[in-house]
C-alpha cells in the first residue's frame, strides 16, 4: 500500500537525493548574484584606464544611490507580478508624486508634511489602480496603462507643465546625498531601501498575506475557492506598490530637487525588467525580493559601466535590451534543468 | 466476467420516509434555483442531509450537481431558493462565508495553486497565525496529520505541488477538506483520479468523519461507490431532484432509471468487430522517466485495454507514443512511419492516430473556443473552400458528431467553458471521432461521465472497431475495461507486463499483476 | 485678421521654463495687438511625428496663423506647405525649417552663442585644462549648432585644452543627464577642469552632479539658459557662465511678426532675438535682469 | 434517441428567441462603432465655434491620415494579442524600418528598394521575436522587452544618433498625402490599411491558420495535442505582425520625410490599447481586426478632438487614460450582460 504510494507520489523529487537539493538551493540563492558578479567583472575586465574608477567605492556608493528610485518602484512590483499583475503606471505616478512634493513645499515649508503627501498621493493611486481592477474586473495591463497617461496628465496639471523648484535647503534631499556625514556614508535613501526590503521580503514570505499574494499568482480561482479575499488583497498589493512608488517619487524629488513632470518616463519598463531579471515570472506565482533588488542592480551597473567605458548611448540600448533577453533565457534554462535534475 | 447487462424492470416511486427524530437534518437545501442565461441548471433543486450520514448526490452530466455544491459552498449565488444549515438560515456570499459556515468542499475539477508547497496548499485560506505571521510548525504538524490519515505521510510537505501526479494532487486537495473543522464536507468525483487503494483509504476517512458527527454529501458516477459508502441518496434529472431515498435497499437498477430517465437494456453494448492486421507496434518504449518499457502489438479491429495503478505510467506511455514526450528509447511502428524519434503530435495526427488526454481542462479543450471549432480543431480541411472555413458546411459536419454523442448544448457556435463537465468531456471525444483517425489512444475517456453516456461511448468504441480501427484504451475502471476490450495489458511501475485475451483475466488476476505481486509469488 | 481663427504658437515641448518665457513673450504681443493666441505643445515631450500631428490639427481648424518652433527643420516642412496651401501662413522660431513657405525666422543665433560659451570658458581657463563637452539629444538642430559653434571655437581658439568627452549624449531628462554626469565624474572628476553643457536640463543635471559629488569648486562650468536654479547656482559661484537666450522676446517677435503679416505690412525674412552671456558680474546689471527674469506672471495669469 | 438529443440541442434556446439573438448579434457588431459616434459626437456637440471644422471632411482626411501608422500596427498587434502575445518592440521596430528607409535612399536613390528593404528589416525583427519566443521560449513581455531596447539602440546606430534626412523627392511621401489628386482624395496609405485589414480579417476569421491563432490564445497544450504546429504558427504571427510594423516604419518614414530614430517611442502602447479597446483580450482567444480599427480611430479622434477644442495637453493625457479604462469597462460589461442575456 505504502510502496504503492510511493510510486505514485515520488515523482522527480526523490530520486535526486539530499545533496543535490542543497545544491539545487544554494544555486537558486547564489544564481542571481553570479549574474551581478558577472556584469561587473565584465566591465571591471574591459574599462582599461577607467577600471580605478569603475571599481571605486565612490562609484559603488554613486550607483547604490541611483538604484534607490528603481529598487522601491521593484518591491512594490514584485509584490504586484508575484500575483500575476503587473502596474505601467509606476514611472507616471513617480512623476506625479515628485510634482506633489515639490508643490506642498511651495505652499508650506514642512518636508515631513511633503513626503507624506507624496507617498499618500502614491498610495491613493495605487488604491485606485486595485479598485478599479477588481471592481470592473479588468486586466491589470489595461487599468494601469490608462493611469500611466492619468497621472503624467495629472503631474502636468498641477505643475502647469513646468518643473516645481524646491526649496534652497530642505533635509529631504538628504536621502540621496551619495556621501553623508554619518550613516555609515552610504546615502540614506539606501539604507532606507535595504530596511523596507526586509520588512517586504519577511511580509512575502513569512505572513499569511504573503502566502495568498502567492496563491493568487499561481492560480486566483483556487485562491478564491479556498476562502482568500482575493479582492481585498488585490488591492492591498496594488496599494503597496502605490505606496513605494510614491516613496520613489519623494526620492526622485530630493534627487532632482525640484518637481518634475516629465521624469520617469519609461521607468515602469526599468522595474519590470528588474523584477524579470531577478526571477520574477509574469504570469505569477514565482519572484523573490533579492532577486528584484539584484535585477535592479545589474540594470544599474550596466549603464554605469557602458558610460564609463564610453560607449555611446545606443550600445548601451542594444546591451540592456539584450541582458534582458539573455537573463531570463538563462534563469529558464536553469529552472528547467532543476525540475528535471 | 463480460458485459454486465442490466435488464431494468419498472418500479414505482416509493416516497422515502422523512429523516427520524434522531437523525435531525443539518442541512436542507429548497427550492434552489440557478440559471446560467438561458441555460437552467438548476429549476427548484431540494436536498436534506442529515447529522453525520453519508449522503449520495447523483445524477447525470449536467444535471447540475455540481452547480448545486458550488451554491451551498459559496463559490455560486443561487437565483432563487433557500438553504438551512443546523437550523439557520444559511447564504454564503462567497467561498470564504461557505467555509467558516463549516462547508469543506472538494471540487470536481482540481484546485491548487502549483507554485505553493503542499503544506501551503492544504492550509491556503485557512492559515494557522499569529498576527498575521504563519505558524509553521503548527501548520506542518496539522498537515502531517491529515496525510498520515489518508495513508501518504511520505509526501513531502514542502514540495510545490506542481510537482505531483493527477494522484498526488488529488490526495493534497483531500488533505484541505481534512484540516478545517468542517460540519459538512463535499466531495465532487474525489475518486476519479484516485487509485482502487487510496479509494478504500479515503472510504475508511469518511467513515470516521461519520462517526465524529460530520455529513458528507458524495458524488459520484461510481454507483458501486454509492452503495459502499452512501447512507442515504438524491438523484438529480435536468435541474430537479427526481428522487431520493436509502441507499441500502434500493437495487442499482433503481438508480440507474431515475437518473437516466429511462430504461438501459445494456451497459456494455457489444458491437461485433474482426481483429486485422497490425496497425501500431511498441518495441521496448521508454519515455524520459516513465515508462520503463512498452512492448505491444494493435491490430486493427480491435479494443486493446491497458489496466494498472494510478502512476503505473499508462498516460506517460500515451504521451510518448504520440509525441508529446520524448522518447529514450525504444521504437514506434505504425501503418505511416516507423519511427525512434519523437515526432510531433501534428504528425501523428496525419498519420491517423489521435490521443484524447486524460486531462481536459489543461490539453484537451480550448474552453473558450466554441464547440464546432473545439471538434474540428485538428482537421478542417474537409471544411475549406477556395483557402476559407465555411462555417455552414463545418456546423452540419460537426452537428452529426454532437447528436452521436449526445452532447447537451444549445448549439455548436456555444462556447466549450458553458458546458458541464461530462458534456465536455464527450467533446473532446467527438474531435477524434470527427478527425476520423485510424488509432485511438483514449486515456481514461469515461472519467467523470455518467452511465448513461457512458453505454454511448462504449457503443462508439465498439463501431470504430467493427469499421476496422484500433482502440487502445487506458481506464483505471476495470469492469468497463471487461465489457469493452478484446485484450487486455496491465502495466505496472512503467512497464507493460502482461497482455491476455479478456476472458482469461479476472479482477484479483490483474491486480496482483498491477501490483507487481506475480513476481514475488 | 479676424478674432475667430486666433494665432496658434506650438513649441517643441510645454515643460521647460524657457517655453514658458515664449509663452509669456507670446500673450503680451497678442494683448497689445489685440489678437488670440492658442498655445498648445506636442502630447509627447520632443516627439516630431506627435508635433506633425498638432500642426495639421490646427490646419483643419483654420486659424489665422501658425507661429511654429519646429522639432525637426525638414519633417516639419510638409506640414508648413500644406499650411501655405490651405492659405495659413507659418511664423518659424527657435530653431530653422528648411522651407520657402514660411513668413519668417525669428530666433536665436544658437551657433553664436556656442561661440560665445566657448571664448568665456576658455578665456576664464587661460587656455589650458580639460573640458567635458556634453551634447544634448540626438537630432535635436538647435542644440547641435551651440555644441557645433562651442566645439569649433575651442579647437581653433584653445587649442590647448583638451576635450575629454564630446559624443555623450545627456537625454531628455534631468535625471538622464544626473546619471550621465555621475558616471563622467566619477571617471574624469579628478582630471577635468571644464564644463560644458548646450541646455538648460543637461546643464541642470549636471549642475545636481557636481554639488553632489563635491567638485563644484574645482571646475570651471559654463551653461545654457537662464532658470532659477542655474541662476542660484550662479550667485553661489559654482557656474561661471549661461549663455541665455531671450525665449521671451522671441515669442514677442514671433506673434508680432505673424500678425504684421497677416496685416499685410512686410516682414524680414529672419529675425535675429539675440544672445547674451550671463555671468555673476553683471548678473545684477537691470538690462540682464530683464531678460533673465522677465515678468512672467504678468502674462501668465497664475 | 434522436428525439431526446434534439431535445437537449435545443435546450434553453427557445425561450430566449430569435428575435433576442438577433439583436445580440447587432450589438456585437454595432458596439465598437458606438463608441467611436459617441466620441465623435461629443466633441461636436462641445467644439463650439469649431464645430465646423472639426466635422469637415478635411478634417476627417487628416484623422485618417494620422491613424494609418497606428491601424498598420495594430493589424498585426491584434494577431499577436488574440494568440495570447503581445508585442512591446512595435515603436523602436517602427523608428527602426523608418531609420532603414532613409538610409537605403541615402544610398541608393530607389523608393521601391527602400521600401522593400523597411519592410524586410521590420519582418526580419518579428521573425527574430518569434523565434526567441519559441525557441528559448520565453514569455513575449520579455522578448520583446529586450527587442524595444535593441531595435532603438539599433535604429540610433545606424542613424548614427542623428536623423536621417530623405531625398527632397520621393514617391514614398505620396502614401500619406492627405489631399491627393486622385485616390478619391484620400491618402494611398489609408486605401492600403483598408485593403490589408479586409486580408488580415478574412485570414484570422476564416482560414484554418486563423483558428489556429485563436486556439493557441485559448489553449496552447490544447492546440498542440490537436496537431497545430503551436511553435510554427506563432514563429509566423510574429513575423506578420513584424511585417506590419515594417510597413509602418515606412509609412512613418513618408510622414515625417526623414528618418527619425527617437520617433514612435511608447507607440505600442498606443497599439495595445487600440486592440484591447477594439475588444481584445490580453489572455488570449478573443479580438478582431474592425474592432481594432476602430479602437485606433477613437484614440485619434480623441485626440484630434482636444486639440481642436484647444484642450490643454495633460487634459488630453488624463482623458485619453480615462477612455481607455472606461471603454474596455464597458466592453467588459457588454460582453457578461451578453453572456447572461
Ligand atoms: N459557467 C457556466 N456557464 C453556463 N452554463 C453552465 C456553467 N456551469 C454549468 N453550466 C450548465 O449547468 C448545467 C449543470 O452543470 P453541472 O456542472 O452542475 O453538472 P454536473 O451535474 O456536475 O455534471 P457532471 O456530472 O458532468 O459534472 C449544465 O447544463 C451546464 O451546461
Ligand atoms: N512532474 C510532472 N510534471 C508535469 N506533469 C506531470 C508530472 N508528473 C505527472 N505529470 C502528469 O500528470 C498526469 C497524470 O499523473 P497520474 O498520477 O495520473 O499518473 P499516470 O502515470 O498518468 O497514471 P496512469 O498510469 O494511471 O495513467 C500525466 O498527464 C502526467 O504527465
Ligand atoms: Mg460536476
Ligand atoms: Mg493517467
Amino acid at each position: 500500500m505504502s510502496e504503492q504510494a510511493e510510486v505514485t507520489l515520488g515523482r522527480g523529487g526523490m530520486p535526486s537525493g539530499l545533496g543535490n537539493r542543497l545544491l539545487r538551493h544554494l544555486w537558486g540563492v547564489l544564481g542571481p548574484f553570479i549574474g551581478l558578479l558577472v556584469v561587473i567583472g565584465f566591465f571591471a575586465l574591459i574599462a582599461g584606464d577607467a577600471r580605478g574608477a569603475f571599481l571605486s567605492l565612490f562609484n559603488f556608493k554613486t550607483v547604490l544611490t541611483q538604484v534607490v528610485i528603481v529598487a522601491l518602484g521593484a518591491l512594490g512590483m514584485t509584490l504586484v507580478i508575484v500575483s500575476g499583475g503587473i502596474d505601467l503606471s509606476v514611472g507616471s505616478t513617480v512623476a506625479f508624486c515628485s510634482v506633489v512634493v515639490a508643490w506642498v513645499l511651495l505652499q508650506v515649508p514642512s518636508p515631513a508634511l511633503a513626503m507624506v503627501a507624496g507617498v499618500a498621493v502614491g498610495t491613493l493611486i495605487g488604491f485606485i489602480n486595485g479598485s478599479l481592477i477588481t471592481g470592473l474586473r479588468m486586466v491589470p495591463f489595461i487599468v494601469t496603462l490608462g493611469m500611466l497617461g492619468m497621472a503624467r496628465g495629472g503631474a502636468k496639471w498641477l505643475a502647469k507643465s513646468q518643473k516645481i523648484n524646491g526649496p534652497i535647503d530642505c533635509w529631504l534631499y538628504e536621502f540621496m546625498v551619495k556621501e553623508p556625514d554619518g550613516w555609515g556614508g552610504v546615502a540614506p535613501g539606501v539604507w532606507m531601501v535595504l530596511v523596507l526590503a526586509i520588512v517586504v521580503a519577511l511580509l512575502l514570505t513569512r505572513t499569511v498575506f504573503g502566502r495568498h499574494v502567492v496563491a493568487i499568482g499561481s492560480n486566483e480561482a483556487t485562491a478564491r475557492l479556498c476562502g482568500v479575499r482575493v479582492l481585498r488583497v488585490k488591492v492591498l498589493i496594488y496599494t503597496i506598490c502605490g505606496f513605494f512608488t510614491g516613496l520613489a517619487g519623494t526620492m526622485q524629488f530630493a534627487r532632482l530637487t525640484v518637481g518634475d513632470p516629465t521624469v520617469a518616463v519609461g521607468l515602469e519598463l526599468d522595474i519590470i525588467a528588474a523584477v524579470v531579471i531577478g526571477g520574477g515570472s509574469l504570469s505569477g506565482g514565482v519572484g523573490s525580493i533579492l532577486g528584484s533588488l539584484i535585477g535592479a542592480l545589474i540594470m544599474a551597473f550596466l549603464r554605469n559601466g557602458c558610460q564609463q567605458v564610453g560607449w555611446p548611448n545606443y550600445l548601451q540600448e542594444i546591451i540592456i535590451g539584450a541582458i534582458i533577453v539573455v537573463a531570463v533565457a538563462v534563469d529558464q534554462f536553469r529552472q528547467r534543468r532543476g525540475e528535471v535534475a | 466476467m463480460n458485459s454486465a447487462g442490466v435488464g431494468m424492470e419498472q418500479m414505482e416511486q416509493t416516497t422515502p420516509s422523512p429523516i427520524g427524530g434522531e437523525q435531525a437534518a443539518i442541512l436542507q437545501m429548497r427550492g434552489v434555483r440557478k440559471a446560467f442565461g438561458p441555460t437552467v441548471a438548476l429549476g427548484g433543486v431540494d436536498l436534506e442531509v442529515a447529522r453525520g450520514e453519508v449522503h449520495a448526490l447523483i445524477g447525470e452530466n449536467g444535471a447540475g450537481k455540481s452547480t448545486l455544491m458550488k451554491i451551498l459552498s459559496g463559490a455560486l449565488q443561487p437565483d432563487a431558493g433557500e438553504i438551512v444549515l443546523d437550523g439557520q438560515p444559511f447564504r454564503p456570499r462567497n467561498p470564504l462565508e461557505g467555509r467558516t459556515g463549516g462547508i469543506a468542499m472538494i471540487y470536481q475539477e482540481l484546485t491548487l495553486a502549483p507554485h505553493l508547497s503542499v503544506e501551503e496548499n492544504v492550509m491556503l485560506g485557512n492559515e494557522r497565525h499569529r498576527g498575521g505571521w504563519v505558524r509553521r510548525s503548527e501548520q506542518r504538524a496539522l498537515v502531517r496529520a491529515a496525510l498520515r490519515e489518508l495513508d501518504h505521510d511520505q509526501l513531502d510537505p514542502t514540495m510545490p505541488v506542481g510537482r505531483l501526479g493527477v494522484g498526488g494532487q488529488q490526495v493534497v486537495e483531500i488533505a484541505r477538506a481534512l484540516v478545517g473543522r468542517a460540519r459538512v464536507i463535499v466531495m465532487d468525483e474525489p475518486t476519479s483520479c484516485l487509485g482502487r487503494a487510496d479509494t478504500e483509504r479515503l472510504f475508511q476517512v469518511i467513515a470516521r468523519l461519520r462517526r465524529a458527527g460530520v455529513s458528507i454529501i458524495y458524488i459520484s458516477h461510481f454507483l458501486e461507490e454509492v452503495q459502499a459508502v452512501g447512507d442515504r441518496f438524491t438523484v438529480l434529472r435536468d435541474g430537479k431532484t427526481v428522487d431520493h431515498g436509502v441507499v441500502a435497499g434500493t437495487p442499482l437498477l433503481r438508480m440507474v432509471q431515475s437518473m437516466v430517465g429511462r430504461q438501459l437494456d445494456e451497459m456494455f453494448p457489444r458491437v461485433p468487430h474482426q481483429r486485422g492486421g497490425v496497425v501500431l507496434e511498441l518495441e521496448g518504449l521508454a519515455g524520459e522517466r516513465l515508462p520503463r518499457h512498452v512492448s505491444l502489438k494493435l491490430h486493427k479491429g480491435e479494443v486493446l485495454g491497458i489496466a494498472g495503478l494510478i502512476g503505473a505510467g499508462r498516460t506517460e506511455m500515451l504521451r510518448t507514443l504520440f509525441g508529446l514526450d520524448p522518447i529514450r528509447a525504444g521504437r514506434v511502428t505504425a501503418a505511416a512511419f516507423s519511427s525512434s524519434e519523437r515526432r510531433s503530435p501534428a504528425e501523428q495526427l496525419k498519420a491517423g492516430i489521435g490521443l484524447l488526454s486524460e486531462d481536459r481542462k489543461e490539453e484537451g479543450l480550448a474552453v473558450t473556443m466554441s464547440i464546432a471549432d473545439n471538434v474540428a480543431l485538428s482537421d478542417f480541411s474537409p471544411y475549406v473552400r477556395r483557402g476559407l472555413v465555411h462555417a455552414p458546411s463545418q456546423e452540419r459536419g460537426v452537428a452529426r458528431w454532437l447528436r452521436a454523442m449526445d452532447v447537451k448544448a444549445q448549439n455548436p457556435w456555444q462556447p466549450v467553458a458553458a458546458l458541464s463537465g461530462g458534456n465536455q468531456q464527450k467533446v473532446a471525444l467527438c474531435r477524434l471521432l470527427h478527425h476520423d483517425v485510424d488509432v485511438f489512444l483514449l486515456d481514461e475517456p469515461t472519467r467523470g461521465i455518467d452511465v448513461g453516456s457512458k453505454v454511448e461511448i462504449y457503443r462508439q468504441i465498439g463501431e470504430v472497431a467493427a469499421q476496422g480501427k484500433a482502440v487502445l484504451f487506458v481506464s483505471s475502471y476495470l469492469p468497463e475495461l471487461f465489457g469493452v476490450c478484446d485484450r487486455i495489458g496491465v502495466m505496472c511501475r512503467g512497464e507493460l507486463r502482461e497482455v491476455r485475451e479478456v476472458q482469461d483475466w479476472d479482477e484479483t488476476s490483474i491486480m496482483t499483476v498491477a501490483t507487481g505481486q506475480e513476481k514475488r509469488s | 485678421s479676424g478674432k475667430e481663427g486666433g494665432i496658434a504658437v506650438i513649441p517643441k515641448g510645454t515643460t521647460h521654463s524657457f517655453w514658458k518665457s515664449i509663452h509669456a513673450g507670446a500673450l503680451k504681443a497678442a494683448d497689445e495687438l489685440g489678437v488670440e493666441i492658442i498655445w498648445m505643445g506636442p502630447l509627447k515631450e520632443d516627439d516630431r511625428a506627435s508635433q506633425i500631428t498638432v500642426v495639421e490639427t490646427f490646419v483643419s481648424r483654420g486659424v489665422d496663423g501658425i507661429v511654429l518652433a519646429p522639432l525637426d527643420e525638414k519633417a516639419l516642412v510638409r506640414p508648413v506647405e500644406e499650411a501655405a496651401k490651405r492659405n495659413i501662413p507659418t511664423v518659424i522660431i527657435d530653431s530653422d525649417l528648411q522651407s520657402d513657405q514660411h513668413v519668417s525666422f525669428v530666433a536665436t543665433d544658437n551657433y553664436k552663442g556656442g561661440t560665445i560659451a566657448a571664448e568665456h570658458l576658455g578665456t576664464l581657463m587661460e587656455g589650458e585644462g580639460k573640458i567635458l563637452a556634453i551634447r544634448y539629444q540626438e537630432g535635436s538642430a538647435s542644440t547641435q549648432q551651440r555644441e557645433a559653434g562651442f566645439l569649433d571655437t575651442m579647437r581653433e581658439r584653445f587649442p590647448q585644452i583638451e576635450i575629454l568627452v564630446s559624443d555623450q549624449y545627456a537625454g531628455a531628462t534631468t535625471e538622464t543627464a544626473y546619471q550621465l554626469a555621475e558616471s563622467l565624474f566619477n571617471r574624469f572628476g579628478q582630471e577635468m577642469d571644464g564644463l560644458f553643457c548646450p541646455n538648460e536640463s543637461s546643464t541642470f543635471g549636471f549642475l545636481q552632479a557636481l554639488k553632489a559629488q563635491k567638485l563644484d569648486r574645482k571646475v570651471t562650468f559654463v551653461g545654457f539658459d537662464a532658470s532659477e536654479p542655474l541662476l542660484d547656482a550662479m550667485e553661489s559661484g559654482i557656474i561661471q557662465g549661461l549663455v541665455a537666450q531671450n525665449p521671451f522676446h522671441m515669442g514677442y517677435l514671433g506673434v508680432k511678426t505673424m500678425v504684421a503679416h497677416l496685416r499685410g505690412e512686410p516682414v524680414e525674412k529672419r529675425v535675429d532675438t539675440g544672445v547674451l552671456l550671463v555671468t555673476p558680474e553683471n548678473l545684477n546689471d537691470p538690462a540682464i535682469q530683464d531678460v533673465i527674469r522677465p515678468d512672467l506672471a504678468q502674462w501668465l495669469d497664475e
